[in-house]
């Protein structure tokens, strides 16, 4: 964990502590969600970030407030570490109305107007181009703010892939583009869907900046998000990271998992960013076991008061079926 | 008064909406160096600059969904799809993101765009450019769809369009662009109701778009022949203005809908639908429709015509309605 | 007879094509190694290597025109999007190519292409991924449209489709992938026809799809209400068989649709006008239908249930019309 | 006229007569149509090819008849050299049955099976993955062709384009992406539409071969086409050629030029392909003024045929409007 990466990120005991409480949130938080959808009190799709972690939560750290964040149907983890509430969260996936999106997103689309978590997208692709218009009116605005827009390396594929990328580096807008590459685009490995797998390239056809990062690196995810951030933020347009990272669990819960053995997965789950950082953060003498106790104590407490939240949480009168269409007046 | 084209009267809009409001920006394929594909925006470039007037790449999935963030993003973009049969490109940003953003995060984020599209056959253009898509894109939820036929409306639907909180797509009959006419200095429009273009007793012809103007020479030629068609003009295809149309419908007790779209599965049938659940018992006859034939748009002027719709059937239509 | 369920049936359409065929193969997303996201393809890859049953990329628009390019070739490509919320990513392929080469070219090219993909909702997958499609489609010139709602069906319509000439889409409501039951050994229907599921002289119960089961089953109910309802499965929804529509609407003078798509502009008002065309004066009473509510799809399952017809609706619709 | 490039081209005097040849059926094939468009008997959009000969004729030279082509609504041309009749083509502008499409297509939409010449296509980029999918059935099928597939600099920023590209080189098809960079999409140019405008780039975001060429010089096209399409025969895979080219005439005959100066026009018109070709080839002794003038008056004569074909041709009754929507046993 050292080396240029690291070079910008202050990793004293408070900063690691704030990774690791934030990577284990995501983690413990969705072991629940997995164990609450096998009692169906969680419907739909269900998409897990385990394994991922390092990625969202290394970003976040190069954000701020006031700048914008566009994600795909993986994204509870991005909305938790966001600052959008695990109340909140937790009961969007019951589908009660006190959900974050007022339980007619659900799972796949987590919306948060106070955090500027705009949106979980379940069209692959589909929400490059929103977050390009995101960074549009911030720059037309004179705002200084980023937009992060989250996708997999499957989306790379996709048309508005191209049109997203093309648009805002023709128009130096400042979009942080996250390719969270977990080699697998549900069951179809990277090779299997790209004809140049070195994805940088992609960006240097748009005439953008491009970096690959080890996506199970919280530390070097968040120095390079710092360096692409920073680049926005100095108007060099915007910016492609490539975080290389893997999928632990099924892509979603109907997934037998035909595409990969048990051993390439126990081998990357050997490399997990929470083990990983936890480890070297001990041995680095900047956390103690007695921290990490508390911070896991502190996370059980906070995801269960989130499941009490959403079984507490209530039904949207089916009357108001209609509402949401259109603006009230219009209806 | 004030003497304009259809196409001037939206330039004006545009100008007008740009002047009023420093939020709004016209954004599109040729909208700026090459004056726009059919001149609406000529000369605008000039005016604004092209931090409002952007030029865009060929991807109308990319700046339409950059339309749709910017929008979200406080500002009142108009996007520009130079015609209905290239939106086809991007149907996923309107109909998965547009159209549901508002309801997706439960009433949080809201899309105040508008996208303005050319639309409609006659042109000899061929299969793949002669699409008319704007009744079937009013099946869609939480999109309002408008189809100005007139100069007056071409020069003020565009304002309320762009106050309204949710997306508006506003069809513009690419054979209208030239047609002349005198509007009022001030024009003030709605975009809820349907107008009554010609007043009448025996039938009414309800239409939209390109096919007002065939239904009025229709209700013309009909008047010559002692019939007395009202001409009703649909303005809004979602939300459909169903008082409107059962009114008309109530007093004329026939009624024939003309609609440039493929006979199968376009907007006469679901207004004929409405006509029957909130109307039947008033109906002496039948409702019948002209509607364009179910080919794609051959490229050879005499077939063209053919399958599109006609004043002379229409006519037809309403008499056989009248059993005249 | 064999037992067997929808999903199988379908697996074993493909493979009884695959070999009688060696012009045909599968292409799509996740269609080979993860086995087919709705499980239907799972062994084919095994048994047919990768040449003939591929994964492809995510990229609709690329590997559907791809398919139309290779069917122009010579293949019979069989191109499955996994669900209909994605093909809107293909639409300018499917429309303005698919749907129009063979007539732009004046006969010298043909499309014999089948798009398989699934549709619906029912299962809370939100606003992006229940759209119901495929009445939507059925406005289309050039394109052939079923929609198998049985187990023989899904079994059947795969030959006929890939022996037609022309593009056709194949519809599978994803609710009905776990149906299970007994379909003959050889399998030969027709993807002309309406069928009637069951005989009935008060009322038809007209539908397709995932609302076949709610309809008979509505049916069901009536009986015990001393109503007879016929249940015509319209399985071909372009072109509709109008024939069948208006024979028993002719008989049951009485008629209620039943259509997943959202209300305005569904498959269910271009029926309807058919036969007010058709069977204007047969009519005993104005046709009822039962469509789901115009929103995106919510999550909440009690919403989602609300959204979309349920067979009290059916029941209820059937009951006004005959005024009990 | 010489160098490397030159290398592969037989430049005898019957070559250069053909190359000559073709690029003048075009240019005077053209010049009537702009004229009979003025008459309205041919009617429509219609999209001249003046200026960008060379690389038509170039690159047909390199195909075989089993070859496919796949072309846009720019597409006279490409139609011309592949050897569709002209006749055929102008009866088809009229909207005559007798023309190559029946009269159903257009100028926009030409088609002929007997030289597999898959069409012009009107939306832009919408061609592309078609050609893929006629390179697909010819893998398959283990037939050695190549398709071509022609289009436009602005067609790059489309999705479609993106796409089949990765498809095409994924699958390493036989696919020859011909983007002919006349640096304007209707009025926009180039460095307006792509954030990066060396378009090799792209092709190098797909691991895909790439060669730029001088689009005006029909020999240097010919060679590199010749360098392409046997890269692509030897399995190398799909192939992408940049022809840098110009056009002399207006987007299509609505376009008023405002987004160019005429300076800019005239100075390109000046390296015109034809003009430049046939200067050098007189210079060089391949070919005689008594030639050029031979071949300037076999094709007045063509073109006066085809015109009176198209003139003499007749309409297609109005009672066959629903031909050629599906099969006719569908009807
Ligand atoms: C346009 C589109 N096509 C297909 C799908 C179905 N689908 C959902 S997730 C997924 C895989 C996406 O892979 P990737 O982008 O790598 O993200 P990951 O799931 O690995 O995080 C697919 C094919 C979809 N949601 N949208
Ligand atoms: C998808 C789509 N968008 C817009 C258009 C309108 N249009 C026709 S040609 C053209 C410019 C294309 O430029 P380019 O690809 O460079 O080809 P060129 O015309 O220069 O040969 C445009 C915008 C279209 N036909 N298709
Ligand atoms: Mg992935
Ligand atoms: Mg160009």
């Amino acid at each position: 964990m050292n080396g240029p990466a690291t070079s910008k990120v202050k990793l004293d005991h408070a900063h690691c502590l704030e990774l690791l409480r934030q990577m284990l949130r995501i983690r413990r938080f969705e072991e629940k969600c997995a164990e609450l959808y096998t009692k169906e009190r969680i419907r739909g799709f269900l998409h897990l970030y385990i394994g991922q972690e390092a990625v969202a939560v290394g970003i976040m750290q190069a954000l701020r407030p006031d700048d914008a964040v566009v994600a795909t149907y993986r994204e509870h983890g991005h909305a938790l570490v966001r600052g959008v509430p695990a109340n909140a969260i937790m009961a969007e996936m019951y589908g009660k109305q006190e959900g974050c999106s007022g339980g007619r997103g659900g799972s796949m689309h987590l919306f948060d107007a106070a955090t500027r978590f705009v949106g979980g997208y379940a069209i692959v692709g589909g929400g490059l181009p929103v977050a390009v218009g995101l960074a549009l009116a911030d720059a037309m605005q004179g705002r200084a703010c980023v937009t992060a827009c989250f996708f997999g390396e499957g989306a790379v594929a996709e048309g508005e892939f191209h049109e997203a990328m093309n648009l805002a580096a023709l128009w130096k807008l400042p979009v942080l583009f996250v390719c969270e590459n977990n080699l697998y685009a549900m069951g179809t490995a990277l090779d299997l869907s790209e004809s140049q797998t070195d994805l940088r390239t992609k960006a240097a056809a748009y005439n953008m900046g491009a970096e690959a990062v080890d996506g199970m690196n919280v530390v070097d995810v968040e120095a390079a998000a710092r360096r692409a951030v920073g680049a926005i933020r100095d108007g060099k347009g915007p910016q492609f990271l490539e975080c290389q990272t893997y999928r632990f669990r099924a892509h979603s819960m109907f997934d037998p998992q035909l595409y990969r053995t048990k051993q390439e997965v126990e081998q990357w789950v050997g490399r997990g960013p929470i083990t990983r950082f936890r480890n070297w953060a001990l041995s680095a003498g900047e956390l103690r076991e007695a921290d990490v106790a508390a911070l896991e104590e502190e996370i059980v407490a906070e995801i269960s008061a989130a499941v009490e939240f959403a079984e507490a949480g209530t039904w949207e009168p089916v009357e108001n079926l209609l509402h949401h269409v259109g603006a009230e007046k219009r209806i | 008064m004030i003497q304009t084209t259809y196409r001037e009267a939206m330039r004006e809009a545009i100008r007008t909406a740009m002047q009023d409001d420093p939020g709004t920006f016209l954004m599109g394929e040729d909208v700026g160096h090459y004056g726009g594909c059919y001149a609406v925006s000529k000369g605008l470039l000039k005016e604004f600059g092209p931090q409002r007037i952007r030029d865009t790449p060929l991807s109308e999935s990319g700046f339409t969904g950059a339309g749709i963030g910017a929008a979200i993003g406080g500002m009142r973009p108009i996007v520009e799809i130079m015609t209905c049969n290239f939106s086809l490109l991007a149907l996923d940003q309107i109909m998965n993101n547009a159209a549901t953003i508002r309801h997706m995060s439960g009433g949080q984020f809201t899309v105040p765009l508008v996208i303005r599209m050319a639309t409609g056959g006659g042109r000899q253009l061929g299969a793949q450019h002669s699409h008319s898509l704007e009744g079937w894109y009013a099946h869609i939820p939480g999109l309002r769809i408008l189809a100005p036929a007139t100069i007056e409306d071409a020069r003020g639907m565009l304002a309320p369009a762009l106050a309204d909180p949710d997306p508006v797509l506003i069809f513009e009959n690419a054979l209208l662009y030239n047609d002349a006419g005198e509007i009022p200095d001030e024009v003030s429009v709605d975009i809820d109701h349907a107008a009554i273009r010609r007043e009448g007793s025996d039938i009414s012809l309800i239409t939209y778009g390109g096919s007002l103007g065939k239904s009025l020479a229709a209700a013309e030629t009909l008047e010559g022949e002692g019939i007395s068609a009202e001409v009703l003009d649909l303005r809004v295809l979602r939300p459909l203005d169903d008082a409107a149309i059962l009114v008309s419908v109530a007093k004329t007790r026939r009624a024939v809908i003309v609609d440039e779209g493929w006979r199968s599965g376009s907007l006469s049938a679901e207004i004929a639908m409405r006509i029957m659940e909130g109307g039947f018992w008033t109906l002496d006859a039948p409702i019948a429709r002209v509607c364009s034939a179910e080919v794609p748009m051959p490229y050879a002027r005499h077939l063209e015509e053919a399958a599109m719709p006609g004043t002379a059937q229409i006519v037809a239509a309403a008499r056989q309605i009248l059993g005249r």
